[in-house]
């Protein structure tokens, strides 16, 4: 008797939280799969923003359909980030769900290896706004069996307005080159973004000419990174690379590169590119010699759309967007269009119209989706730390 | 032929010795008891002899034979196959990457079949090249630290007490250490245990062998406990019986270890003389299994009544040994019990 | 551009550090690490010794202490030490709060949580210590959240935070290749004190003796009159309280706190306590020096990302040989 | 328990069948409900953390060592198994082939942990094994070559069953492959524990001292729990591997997993076999099921703001967590299914306070 008091708990009171629910033909419900819980909310919160915008911008309707969007957490607290558990219920949820039409998500490259195969075999569009593994669409890239593996159905469902780790790296590897950095070492935080992009860079820095120290994973929870840094000192390098983000220590990398007496050149990834970076690092610890690459164009230095969307989101939101909230607008924008374009409440019909998207008016320049569902922008923006505010350097790859 | 023989058997706590030098002997059949004032070091010499503490110095020999692990070719062989795996292992460990990449990353084509002779051959090809100091290097670690690993692993088990068990020594404790919250049954087929040779197979999937040894290990047990006079209280739960026969059980789990010399550390404790009188008939009837009796006791009259010869231990020392009469009038006893001994 | 190009070939033409320099540079890192471990594996251990209980919680209790430290620098608009200046006088503040703090949320922590499972099996109270850690997280992050000087609202709550350099990270040593910076010598010159005062208390004090009778055997203690539940509350003080100094002198030497930190500290401390022998004090400290050294030299001989998998090998060839540690000796138990 | 008369012990006793037929029962029940109501979808992750609760029981509540590093086991399964199985290998072994060779490997890996610190006192194994953890984890992460590092190897090749196909759309057919396999692992849980295996267990768990003077080698027989336990939790991360179609990052497999296996085993009630079952259901539908309806719940009737970290419910969620585990062991420290004798030795520890100083019942 007790236990089915416990068995029958959470099911009713999961019927109650459900009974709420209504549905119609005419409502298009939008998902978003990105992790909440924990690290990585700083940065997918604006993401979300960037969606809410979008279709604000258009109403909340487009054509006859309503659009209903909500934002789902694929982290759990337990894990205090993604979690493949989670990540997989949810790809499940979103196909039993008929109303769904778009999946906007994963954040993590992980979490969309998980969700990808899923999807596309309900043959859902899925449109991510940060994965960055070259693997997920780009052939001969990363593994062997890589696209394909993500495509049981064989059709391309899976698109991103984001340029992968390959362009990112490559550049980041020439912009030291172009610094007369000669003696790189390089970490990484041993996770897949960061990883990928610091093997990208090596390929690149060997491929152009530059000697590679050292290659290391480092631990991202370690208190301190002193003894490594003694490590690298011995060596002196010019430039030290660090493939990793803001949550995996970029930050205390930089402080004892300083309390170490090393004092060479920082350069991080986009995955750094956020207030938070700057505020755990300490502002004079990355002064002058930090430098970080961007797939795209910081906020500010945005032109046309993408100006009009950095105006728009400080005035409701009242803070600065994070360098992936532009990505989050950007797919909010991309879904609504391929719907309008497409006219039913169709999954196929959604998908080609996605796949369709050409010379599309985005934040970040006129843009198509390629044949592999990878965005044409290879814009990426090179950027250094001064006076405690990012400053836009350069821009690579136009 | 002594069955259990005690040489020079020192026990010390920090600076405190609490059994010094102690030597004694029991014959088979015999009831043996130590008796002592309290803190004579009477129940740490039991613990030294079961294994329980280490001793410092001494030895225990049951029917002449030294009750420790002994030291076999197998023995020696397992000594020589954990070092051989820790050193292929570690070996392994350090190549892992390199050896995976020669063999297996190499050789396959993505969807092609796979070479696995091919595969094999170039792995103990890599294997071959490789630089050998480093192999060496972690083979002669491996190897070394497996050998002492596995020595000092041992070596800490020599004498631990389920060897003393095997060897046929079961004990009870001072203060009852039943399984309180299993059966009476089940206590004693504890006692069975290394008698049963159920194996995990058996067990996993209930085959026909498991089950027949079920029937007849129960049968067994319930034969000790009626024995032992328990025979009504099988399946109450042991924290639910009396004192009496709580202390019962505990005999009764020892006799199922079907020992030759059962050691009993003072099991008339806290007992009423009509509890007292029947312990020591079953003291005897276990004599009677042809079983020899250790005894450490305070209850006088159990010990002068069954008892066929008497040790006294005072802080350590054996002060006096001899038939019950003798030790009665031994004035260094008197002296040592103060006037106390007669309870 | 052109100035940097000159440095750097400054920089290129001098030598490298000498292989014994680079050895002894890492000694110094070793030992600060250790020391810190040190001074929290004392809370475990201290705590261990006398209930028996892996405090999972005592982790991110020092995680709060050092958000507690950063609250403070934030309200007095503490700011990194100017050039020249070793240290500033905010941290003494600091190092009063921390410790009070740290050993006041441990002591209602084992009132609240600990102390109605006394008698209940040993693993209840630690599943509760694991369920305060779950909560001290929480705290943490919400904490991190808060609209502070040095925070921004909300957002970032779960970033890492930059703390302050209120200690000088400067080279004491000059233009050596060594470094050895002020914020080194105050992890020693805070913690060897404390260790040495800790023993002086367990070893001649009525309550560090009450501790020892407690921890051999709380019945008998109870029986001879000692008050166990206040003797166990002062441990518990005690034991948050060592943390809560480990937290500062860990924020003022990395400079970086955030709310997971907990977890790696909490486990090299009690790696450390293990290895030392839990519930012996030297035992600890040896035990954090120990794991500090390991940590240090496999980055520099081996490679950073096998590090932890070096400490825990070490720890299992140690127990291997030692089984109750490097001085810890097994309690006999009572027959 | 014996207090309560009537039919009462005899459904306590088969409680882990019943509350399995319940779980066979749920689908049909599910298919009287509209979309949304469904939770047979969600129930499938309780399956696995079921076994590996299963696992982790033999060995912390039949055998009372604390084993903290479950979560390395359940890698090993995982990666085991991707290996096994990803055509990115030449090996490409079936789930039915795979299956085993994934037991088998769990069950090496306990023996070869084992060995050296099985006779370890308690909290020194526990420590042990979170170190242990952390190797795996780490060691997983760093051997990329073989184990593709943090990419995860993926996907993985559906099970099939005599020529049928378990596709990742259609739950149903997984559900119930899950289900059966937790069956046959309850099964021999409980033949194990009801045979002289169990009974040695178990008499390790209350005096091991007593144990070894009756002649039974405690560490043969603790070394036999961790085999068994580790290979229990190496098939359920083999079954996870299977269930996601990926091994998963190794990161995945971090302490949090060895921590919720424990709260399962002890939220359930040590060394109870229903007492898991029911564990892995509370606990994992605790944060699958409730906290996200919850949480939709609360979003849909804007209750929650993005900008502000208090009142975003995933900020809240370790509180809640945190705060149920400590109620729960406050109130009912046995567990939700207590086994009799675990119970039972609660209520010795009630009556007479002393303290075991070696900790026999860790």
């Amino acid at each position: 008797m007790k236990c089915s008091t416990f068995m029958l708990g959470p099911v009713l009171l999961a019927a109650v939280v459900l009974g709420a629910q209504a549905q119609s033909p005419s409502t298009i419900k939008i998902i978003s799969s990105l992790p909440h819980t924990g690290s990585a909310n700083a940065q997918t919160m604006t993401m979300v923003n960037g969606i809410k915008l979008a279709i604000e911008e258009v109403g909340g309707k487009v054509g006859e359909f309503s659009i209903v969007y909500e934002p789902w957490d694929d982290a759990s607290p337990e894990r205090g980030q993604w979690d493949p558990a989670v990540e997989a219920a949810n790809a499940d949820k979103a196909v039993a769900d008929p109303d769904i039409m778009a999946y906007i998500g994963t954040y993590n490259s992980g979490a969309a290896k998980i969700a990808m195969p899923k999807l596309n075999q309900a043959g859902l569009l899925m449109i991510s706004p940060a994965n960055t593994w070259p693997g997920l669409t780009k052939p001969g890239v990363g593994e062997p069996n890589e696209p394909m593996v993500y495509r049981p159905s064989g059709k391309v469902t899976y698109f991103r307005v984001v340029p992968a780790d390959d362009i990112q790296g490559l550049v980041a590897a020439q912009w030291a080159q172009e610094m007369n950095c000669n003696k790189v070492f390089i970490l990484h935080d041993r996770e897949l973004y960061g990883q990928g992009v610091a093997s990208m860079f090596q390929k690149t820095a060997k491929k152009i000419g530059l000697q590679v120290l050292g290659y290391e994973g480092i631990d991202p929870k370690a208190s301190n990174y002193r003894s490594l840094v003694t490590k690298m000192k011995q060596k002196r390098p010019d430039l030290v690379y660090f493939g990793g983000t803001t949550q995996t220590n970029a930050g205390q990398i930089a402080k004892d590169l300083r309390a170490g007496g090393l004092n060479v050149k920082y350069m991080v990834p986009d995955g750094c590119f956020e207030e938070a970076f700057i505020r755990s690092a300490g502002a004079s610890n990355l002064e002058g010699n930090t430098f970080i690459t961007f797939g795209g164009v910081p906020g500010d230095k945005l032109t046309g759309k993408g100006k009009e969307f950095y105006e728009n989101y400080k005035k409701k939101f009242g803070n600065e967007p994070e360098a992936y909230a532009a990505y989050g607008y950007e797919c909010g924008r991309v879904v609504l269009d391929a719907i309008a374009r497409a006219g039913k409440k169709d999954r196929a019909a959604i998908v080609a119209a996605c796949a369709a998207t050409k010379d599309f008016d985005g934040v970040l320049g006129k843009w198509s989706f390629d044949a592999n569902g990878d965005t044409t922008v290879k814009t990426m923006s090179g950027n250094t730390v001064h006076n405690g505010k990012f400053e836009f350097v350069k821009v690579f790859g136009e | 032929m002594s069955l259990l023989r005690v040489d020079d058997l020192t026990l010390r706590f920090g600076g405190l010795t609490a059994v010094n030098k102690l030597s004694f002997e029991v014959t088979p059949g015999q009831i043996y008891a130590i008796i002592g004032p309290n803190g004579a070091g009477k129940t740490s010499a039991f613990n030294a002899i079961t294994g329980v503490y280490v001793p410092a110095c001494g030895c225990v020999r049951i029917r002449g034979r030294e009750a420790k692990r002994p030291f076999t070719r197998r023995t020696l062989w397992g000594f020589l196959l954990v070092a051989a795996l820790t050193a292929a292992g570690l070996v392994l460990a350090v190549n892992a990457e390199p050896l995976w990449e020669a063999a297996i990353t190499m050789n396959y084509l993505y969807q092609q079949p796979f070479p696995w002779a091919k595969a094999l051959q170039d792995g103990l090809t890599y294997l071959r090249d490789v630089e050998w100091k480093y192999s060496a290097g972690a083979a002669g670690f491996g190897a070394l630290v497996g050998l002492a690993g596995a020595w000092s692993v041992w070596r800490r088990a020599r004498c631990a007490p389920d060897v003393l068990a095997g060897a046929g020594v079961a004990r009870t404790f001072q203060n009852s250490r039943l399984f309180h919250q299993m059966t009476v049954l089940d206590n004693v087929l504890v006692g069975m245990d290394t008698k049963l040779r159920t194996r995990f197979w058996h067990a996993a999937f209930r085959l026909p062998r498991h089950r027949r040894e079920l029937r007849e290990s129960s049968r067994k047990a319930l034969e000790i406990l009626r024995f032992a006079g328990l025979e009504k209280e099988a399946t109450a739960v042991a924290s639910s019986l009396s004192y009496g026969h709580q202390r019962r059980l505990e005999i009764a789990r020892a006799l199922a270890v079907e020992p030759v010399i059962l050691l009993l550390d003072e099991p008339a404790a806290g007992m009423n003389p009509t509890e007292a009188a029947g312990l020591m008939e079953l003291i005897r009837r276990i004599r009677g299994r042809g079983i020899a009796v250790l005894l450490i006791e305070h209850h006088m009259k159990v010990v002068m009544g069954v008892s066929d010869e008497i040790a006294v231990l005072e802080y350590g020392n054996k002060i006096a040994e001899g038939k019950p009469e003798a030790i009665k009038i031994d004035p260094k006893v008197r002296a040592a019990y103060l006037g106390t001994a007669e309870v | 551009m052109g100035s940097e190009d000159a440095e750097d070939q400054r920089e290129g033409g001098r030598e490298l550090m000498t292989d014994s320099e680079v050895l002894l540079q890492q000694v110094i890192i070793g030992l600060s690490n250790g020391m810190i471990i040190a001074l929290i594996a004392l809370g475990y251990t201290m705590v261990y010794g006398i209930v028996e209980l892996i405090n999972f919680a005592h982790g991110d209790l020092f995680m709060l202490g050092a958000f507690l430290a950063l609250t403070i620098a934030g309200a007095l608009g503490l700011d990194a030490v100017s050039e020249g200046a070793l240290f500033s006088w905010g941290i003494l503040p600091m190092f009063v709060a921390a410790p009070i703090f740290c050993g006041g949320v441990n002591w209602c922590v084992d009132r609240l949580a600990y102390r109605p499972l006394r008698n209940a099996p040993r693993l209840a109270p630690l599943v509760s210590a694991i369920g305060v850690s779950f909560v001290f997280l929480n705290i943490g992050l919400l904490w991190g959240g808060l609209p502070m000087e040095v925070f921004n609202m909300g957002q970032t709550a779960a970033a890492p935070k930059d703390f302050p350099a209120l200690v000088s990270n400067e080279n004491l040593l000059g233009e050596s290749d060594i470094t050895l910076t002020i914020s080194q010598v105050l992890v020693f010159v805070i913690t060897v004190p404390l260790m040495i005062g800790l023993s002086v208390l367990v070893r001649f004090t009525r309550l560090g003796k009450a501790m020892r009778a407690v921890a051999q055997n709380p019945v008998a203690a109870r029986l001879m009159g000692i008050d166990v539940d206040r003797v166990i509350g002062a441990t518990f003080i005690i034991g948050g309280a060592l943390g809560g100094v480990a937290s500062v002198v860990y924020a003022l030497y990395n400079n970086t706190i955030y709310f997971q930190m907990g977890f790696r500290v909490g486990l090299d401390a009690f790696t450390a306590a293990v290895l030392g022998g839990i519930g012996n004090l030297p035992g600890a400290v040896l035990g954090g020096l120990v794991i500090g050294m390991i940590r240090a030299l496999t980055d520099q001989y081996i490679a950073t990302e096998w590090t932890n998998v070096m400490v825990f090998a070490v720890l299992i060839l140690v127990l291997i040989f030692r089984p109750a540690g490097l001085l810890g000796t097994h309690a006999q138990e009572k027959v | 328990m014996g207090a309560r008369g009537g039919i009462w012990p005899a459904v306590y006793a088969r409680m882990h069948w019943i509350l399995l037929g319940l779980a066979a029962l749920l689908p049909a029940v599910d298919l009287l409900l509209p979309p949304e109501f469904r939770l047979a979808d969600l129930v499938r992750p309780i399956f696995i953390f079921a076994v590996l609760g299963m696992g982790l029981n033999i060995v912390t509540g039949f055998t009372g060592l604390l084993n903290l590093g479950v979560a390395a086991f359940m890698a090993i399964g995982a990666y085991t198994y991707a290996i096994a199985t990803c055509d990115i290998y030449p090996f490409q072994l079936g789930f039915w082939t795979a299956l085993p060779l994934t037991i088998a490997v769990g069950a090496a890996a306990g023996i070869i942990l084992g060995l050296p610190t099985i006779r370890l006192k308690g909290d020194y194994l526990a420590i042990v094994t979170m170190g242990f953890g952390e190797m795996v984890q780490d060691s997983l992460k760093n051997l990329d070559v073989i184990t593709k590092g943090t990419q995860g190897i993926n996907p993985l090749p559906s099970p099939t069953l005599f020529g049928y196909v378990f596709k990742p759309e259609t739950p149903l057919p997984w559900y119930y492959l899950f289900l059966a396999l937790l069956a046959v692992v309850v099964l021999l849980t409980r033949n194990l524990e009801r045979s002289r295996i169990g009974r040695t267990w178990a008499s390790i768990r209350e005096d091991e001292l007593a144990a070894t003077c009756m002649g039974i080698n405690s560490m043969k027989a603790k070394l036999l729990a961790f085999a068994i336990g580790a290979s229990f939790c190496s098939m359920a991360g083999g079954l996870w591997g299977a269930y996601l179609g990926s091994s998963g990052e190794p990161g995945n497999y971090d302490f949090q997993i060895s921590i919720i296996a424990l709260c399962i085993v002890i939220v359930g009630g040590m060394g109870s076999v229903s007492g898991v079952l029911l564990g892995a259901f509370v606990m994992i539908g605790f944060n699958a099921i409730l906290l996200t309806k919850l949480t939709a719940f609360l979003a849909q009737h804007g209750w929650t703001s993005s900008d502000n970290v208090f009142t975003s419910p995933s900020n809240w969620k370790y509180m809640m967590f945190g705060l149920a585990l400590i109620l729960m062991m406050r109130f009912k420290p046995e567990g939700l299914l207590p086994s009799r004798r675990v119970k039972a030795e609660l209520h010795e520890y009630d009556k007479d306070v002393p303290r075991q100083a070696g900790g026999a019942t860790t």
